[in-house]
């Protein structure tokens, strides 16, 4: 695209701390009025290995981590090894001359190298020897031409008042290599105007957890797990302040039962995991089906199969939330497409798991839960649609049917400490008062066709569910080429080379994206896919899972598939080949 | 009780009527539980009984109060979440020796830990019920069951020597031969605060043709009788150790209350999220939610 | 169908010996040289409730249950009531007329009211309270004409010798029965030869356990689970004969991960459960898809969601054995369509699952594993095929690669205790040796791409599996008004239903039967669609499982669904109904 | 062994370098073991270690033997199964203590109750290492942690006390501060016939700031020298329960052997069909299926 843009990396050992370093200067892009967004490429180690980190910053809204950087921080000799080479033409690089060599490297016409003993300088300002990755942050903030202001105003929130010398050091630090970089070569001109409203810098996770409070939640059953981990830790640095307990428990199992049961007795409950924590949930959530308790259950992708890629991005646990739990029973499965759709679906999940009195999954991934995206803001007006209760009236106490058989499928839902209102929740088949089928009456003919009206009842919610949700969004020209399909998270990178084809190639291209799997909209599906000339689907994982769906669904079938299940997250780039070798 | 009407034992039985077979063992336990709730006078529709998948576990059904039927082995992570839910609310779990010692054993161990105030009640027969007699983890070995043909191999699992190194702060053992003594246990173990585990021997008359009325009857004592100091914690693990154990000792089975502490605080008075009640009682939404934004600028 | 069969039932409740008695009278058909199919109602309840059990047996191989009785044994009033006014015309009730009224049920014509003291003649003989059955089943071998002797010697078989005294009372008390019939109208006189070749009377969970043996298992681990739980029970009683440890443990969780450890150690292994047991394997699974350890698990399935109808048939865990795992990984599902099948598969399943190194699931339902049914014998001729072992040599030791990047997906395998080819089996992305890409190689350039390579191997050897196992059967006439889809167990009642349409109504109706669903076998579904004038789709299931993974597959979705989910399985009588309601 | 000739240290010694961070307690741990195996003479494709997910974990990769590196919580069924599969194997099951007491408390339990003949290392280092620090069942009461920011509400599981209460038959803490007596406790583990847990304090320099190889060393003591007698099941409680207990009591920290028996059959011992050796080495198929067949006629 041809929008003025700054793409930063920071690269080094686990423990180098480029994270910090690049959420710094999130922050500072954030500062200066950019939108920003950021990926971190990771390994599953403590010390060691190779991470780095990129940050895309730009005047108008960025969808995606970008390409090739015009910036480079190199931490380490294996950072130079493997990122110089892919610095833009005109970028620049900046190592410690002391311990890092750029000989022999191929790199771009014109990228400068700023070597300077970073670690010498630094060690001038404090003893910590993350000090050096200050003086090279500030290096970039004057390649970029920001504002050393910013860069303290930046600390100061980061430590906050208490720590006071730590953000002098660090801003004298900054200063110092804002100072090497003003007096050898200056600015890469790179002409972003740094100016203009600061908005939100957040994570998928963050903005989940926001949505989670905002609608109400009050309990979060968790066991640690990349990527949902950082649910968790949000969620327990906010709970007491918010009335809510987060817990972190033994295991999974014990995650979405004790969420099932905070469920059932009347608070919004909510469990986060990835595929692995998932597996394991697999028998509860079925539960929650159920006994028609509400719950939601965050599912946040990495890269499979088992243990797999701890921190690599994925999105192959379709399959896996689709079929969890034996039989047919009532889920609605929703992927936010972006940081927003993270706080607007997390809380949407709620109202809808509490009208349906059924497990609602949240399908996020590595790339959306753990990636600092900018947002505008959100809005905490959320409505909290508790559904029908039993102790809004209306419902008689003395023949009380907790599964009152109805044609929305919903009954009346008293909660433990109503007097009058005693039942039992069951996951043996039962009657609508709740009493087993199973044990005494299973197989005698009017009692099978009450358990055939039990199971009429809960899968009506069905309809509902999708009567409440909303089909794809056509996005792009009416009139396309070809029709991407997506979901989740790959609306960013796969709008953008729509974007680029657009513009590099007058290719018209539109996509069909969806935030609300399950259930399927199958009509709205029906009606774009009939318009379109040609469809790929798109998406992170081997066999097209969701591809597999939308053809379950409406027998259709996406004319071409792109699949990516190497760890990494889609680039602009490869959509776009992938496009044009279709189209050529 | 709140309106200073005594609630009468009738009050605590449903409609249905348990399908246990006659002479089970849990009929003990259901009328025991039934009273130990009318004597301390807690109201149906505070209590939420929460059980797995068993014989024993069908329990819900044939008490009036709020009853949740679970999966097997998951009735103690359940009635975790309702107790935190909502804290006001008497929560007793209940089930097999499959369902908790078995599946379920890990639950079991780290709630112990958590101390929550919630009442466990084990109705251990040694033997898996409901899928027709196999071994369970109670079983002793040289049990011969359906699973074990040649019989158990297995050292069985020592429920109270389980708890007693795990941190709960009421540890008791029942009988169903004794319907008075288990009324009395469940009581203390309800009104103890903190968790209380009450394992019952209650005898399976169907699949288990060993560790019958009659056998425990040869075997059982009142602790209380003898002396024992529930506040010695190296006595009870004495005591709970005569049986069963890996000698495979099996002459003098202890009945009461093996452990009791009351000066550990419980999960709820330690979790700061409940300082303001029960958590279905605060509010929804939030109240200053620009204050959260901060942090993201 | 016009055939000649005999169809038997008894009723009471659980505890009264209806199964006993009705397999004593299988066995007693078996030997008289009939085909026997029988289906037992029972209900999650150890005494009490009502249970009955159905016995069809004619001279020709039968498929279903059949539908109404010609007898019937009442051991409890509400047997009669709920029963007998299904029994046919001409048929007979056989009841204890001191404690079994008849009066104001609506009988059908000509239906003979067999009651006479069966207590009090059964105490004549025994104080067991079981005995009074006996004297029944005696009365309904007279009406079914067959041999006192037969039942003699079946009693021997079922009691052995060493309880002569008990077969011996048995005897005499069948006998009082026989008399009682013989000296009171006799025969029905149905007309069926009772003599020929005795087969072999077995259930599906004894065929897949036997199929098991004959392939070598070595190694089960299971929690006990209905329906599963008889495969453990039979295997138990024959492990130590023939070296099999058969271990019941503490829950599934164990049971997959211990099958997959003893698979890796180099022993054929299984574990068996049904739907909520599998849901707790969900992860186990996955883990052998991806050290790539072979093991095979039976699912049984019962009838949920959740808890469900534990003791009622559903074909509802379809999206749960295509969902298990994270990511996308390699398994083959197997359904048997008859408890010939159920040997066949399963011996099947143990060289699939050793050839491609990675888990098999064989799917049963409550129907077909408990249900006794006739098969002529068992070819105990099982190729037994290991797969590439690096113990076969060719494999040289030095640079042994566990995970080598093969065409066809397998790599050779060596197992512990073989010098000099020590390896580790990782869950996490690892390269050709096993070693670990997710620590500190994963997003490095060539790293990705040796993920991506390990990804295409691995699932490369679906294409292997897809090859060698068979497409679907087309069953019946080649052109066909309607073609029914169906997989597993239903073969059985479909067939009849189809053999019905042709005789009854001149019909000609054919079915697509799948006994091999994934990977799924698309072109000759295709080919065969192609040809099908109109299509059903026929399963026990809310949502039609396995026709949505047809339509996922093919694009193709079949004009009609016929879907059972209320416990019971399929009779011949509704299927060939719903054809001429589809037809008509 | 087989041919006489010495196995050296080195062979033991995979190609892989550890990723553990520097200063991590898992390093003792693996030259212990290492140590441990070489002076058993063990082969090293007669060894399988099995392990979870984990820092500790990843111990398999750094060793020279054959490994099993399963999931999270399952690496004491996974190496039970290769044990009953070929009991000519020497099985070691490895990993963290939020692996073996967190999610996998369940297996850790029954297995103990079996007494499988197999070795299980646990690198407690109180915390969850590998995803970046939240708090461990072993985590001390108060701790702050990312997912306890406000500390630690539940008691610590006592593994030793736990396996007391469930059969393991040899029982021992050791100290990554002390790696000579780490290597002695495994070798000694290893030779036991039947379960042998080894609880390894092992600092996590990381994230762990708490329960570090200063304060540890501050505390602990041989058990051996103080003449505990690990015969005696009360005294070996008695031990145990010095730390961690709901006292909160810390000033005494025992190290060495708490409990060893050599009378308790193992279950390879009383597993019928392994009287004739080894699965692996049975043939498969049937000798005389028909006779199988007689039931069905
Ligand atoms: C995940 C799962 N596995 C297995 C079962 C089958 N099952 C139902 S009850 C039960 C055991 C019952 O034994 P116990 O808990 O001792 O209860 P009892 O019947 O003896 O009272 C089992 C294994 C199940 N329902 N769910
Ligand atoms: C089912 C499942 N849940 C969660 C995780 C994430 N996870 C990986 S390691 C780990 C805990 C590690 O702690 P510990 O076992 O103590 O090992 P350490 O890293 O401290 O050595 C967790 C929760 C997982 N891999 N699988
Ligand atoms: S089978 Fe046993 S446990 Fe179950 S109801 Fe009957 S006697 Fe009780
Ligand atoms: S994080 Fe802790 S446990 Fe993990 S390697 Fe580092 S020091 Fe060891
Ligand atoms: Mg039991
Ligand atoms: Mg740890």
């Amino acid at each position: 695209m041809s929008q003025k843009e700054l793409v930063f990396r920071i690269g080094g050992a686990a423990g180098d701390g480029s994270a910090s370093t690049a959420e710094s200067l999130a922050k500072v892009c954030t500062r200066s009025g950019l939108y920003v967004f950021t990926y971190t490429s990771y390994q599953s180690v403590i010390r060691g290995g190779h991470s780095w980190v990129q940050v895309r910053a730009a005047e108008e809204p960025v969808l995606s981590q970008g390409e090739r950087p015009q910036v480079l921080i190199c931490l380490n000799q294996p950072t130079a090894d493997i990122h110089a080479p892919q610095v833009r033409e005109n970028g620049a690089i900046i190592y410690d001359s002391d311990t890092i060599k750029l000989d022999g490297l191929r790199l771009a016409e014109g990228v400068r190298k700023i070597g300077f003993p970073l670690g010498r300088l630094a060690r001038e300002f404090s003893n910590n020897a993350l000090m050096k990755n200050t003086v090279a942050l500030g290096a970039a903030v004057r390649l970029f031409d920001m504002d050393l202001a910013v860069v303290e105003s930046a600390f100061a929130t980061v430590w906050g008042d208490k720590k006071r010398e730590i953000v002098d050091a660090n801003v004298k630090a900054a200063a110092a290599g804002y100072k090497y970089v003003e007096e050898n070569g200056g600015s890469l001109n790179l002409g972003l105007r740094h100016s203009g409203k600061a908005r939100l810098l957040i994570t998928g996770n963050q903005a989940i957890a926001l949505g989670a409070l905002a609608a109400g939640c009050k309990f979060l059953a968790q066991y640690p797990m990349t990527p949902a981990s950082s649910i968790m830790h949000w969620m327990a640095d906010h709970a007491p302040k918010h009335g809510v307990v987060v817990k972190q428990v033994e295991d999974e199992l014990a995650a979405i039962n004790m969420a099932i049961g905070a469920g059932f007795a009347g608070v919004r409950s909510m469990t986060a995991t990835s595929g692995g924590g998932f597996s394991l949930m697999v028998e509860g959530i079925g539960q929650g089906g159920m006994v028609e308790a509400p719950v939601v259950a965050v599912l946040a992708q990495r890269a499979g199969p088992s243990t797999g890629l701890p921190t690599k991005t994925e999105q192959g646990d379709l399959n896996l939330a689709l079929g969890a739990g034996q039989g047919d029973w009532p889920r609605a499965i929703l992927a936010p497409r972006n940081t927003d759709e993270c706080f607007r679906l997390t809380a949407e999940a709620f109202n809808l798991a509490e009208v349906y009195q059924t497990p609602v999954i949240v399908m996020s991934d590595l790339y959306l839960s753990e990636g600092y995206r900018t947002v505008e803001g959100f809005d905490f007006n959320v409505p909290i649609i508790r559904g029908l209760l039993a102790a809004d009236g209306g419902t008689a106490k003395d023949k009380y049917l907790r599964y009152k058989i109805t044609e929305s499928g919903v009954s009346p839902r008293a909660l433990p400490g109503q007097p009058g209102f005693q039942f039992d929740a069951g996951t043996d088949e039962h009657d609508e008062k709740g009493e087993l089928i199973s044990d005494v009456l299973a197989g005698i003919p009017e009692w099978v066709e009450i358990r055939k009206q039990m199971m009429d009842k809960r899968m009506r919610k069905l309809d509902g569910l999708r009567r409440d949700t909303k089909g794809p969004e056509l996005w792009g020209p009416e009139k396309a080429d070809i029709t991407l399909i997506s979901w989740g998270s790959t609306q960013g990178p796969l709008r953008e080379a729509i974007l680029d084809l657009q513009e590099a190639d007058g290719l018209p291209v539109n996509s069909l994206e969806y935030a609300y799997l399950f259930p399927f909209h199958a009509d709205e599906t029906t009606a774009a896919l009939k318009r379109a000339k040609r469809t790929m689907s798109v998406e992170g994982n081997f066999t097209g899972q969701f591809s597999r769906l939308l053809t379950a669904e409406t027998g259709i079938r996406p004319d071409h598939f792109f699949g990516k299940y190497d760890g990494e997250p889609f680039y602009p780039s490869e959509i776009a080949a992938k496009v044009r070798e279709v189209l050529g | 009780m709140s309106d200073g009407k005594t609630i009468e034992l009738q009050e605590y039985k449903s409609e249905i009527k348990p399908t246990w077979c006659p002479g089970c063992g849990d009929f003990a336990v259901l009328s025991g539980l039934q009273k130990a709730l009318q004597v301390l006078q807690i109201e149906p529709w505070n209590i939420v009984i929460v059980s797995g998948i068993g014989c024993s576990s069908n329990i819900p059904h044939f008490l009036s109060s709020y009853g949740f039927h679970s999966i097997h082995g998951r009735a103690v992570p359940v009635a975790s979440g309702i107790k935190l839910a909502n804290s006001d609310l008497t929560v007793i779990a209940a089930g097999g020796d499959g369902d908790g010692y078995g599946i379920g054993v890990g639950h079991f161990i780290h709630a112990m830990r958590r101390n929550l105030d919630i009442t466990y009640i084990v109705m251990d027969n040694q033997i898996y019920g409901l899928t027709t007699g196999q071994a369970s983890p109670t079983s002793e070995k040289g049990m011969v069951t359906k699973s074990t043909p040649e019989g158990v191999i297995e050292n069985p699992v020592n429920p109270l020597t389980l708890a007693l190194a795990s941190g709960a702060t009421y540890i008791a053992r029942g009988f169903s031969g004794d319907a008075k003594g288990l009324g009395d246990l469940f009581a203390r173990g309800i009104k103890h605060k903190g968790f209380s585990l009450i394992d019952v021997l209650s005898p399976c008359v169907t699949y288990n043709k060993i560790n019958t009325y009659d056998w425990f009857r040869q075997r059982v004592y009142s602790l209380e009788k003898e002396g024992h100091n529930p506040s010695d914690y190296l006595a009870a693990v004495a005591r709970a150790d005569e049986w069963p154990n890996l000698d495979q000792k099996r002459d003098r089975i202890g009945l009461g209350v093996f452990y009791e502490r009351n000066d550990i605080p419980t999960y709820e008075d330690l979790e700061p999220a409940l300082k303001k009640g029960p958590l279905v009682r605060q509010p929804l939404g939030l109240a200053n939610p620009e204050e959260l934004l901060e942090e993201f600028r």
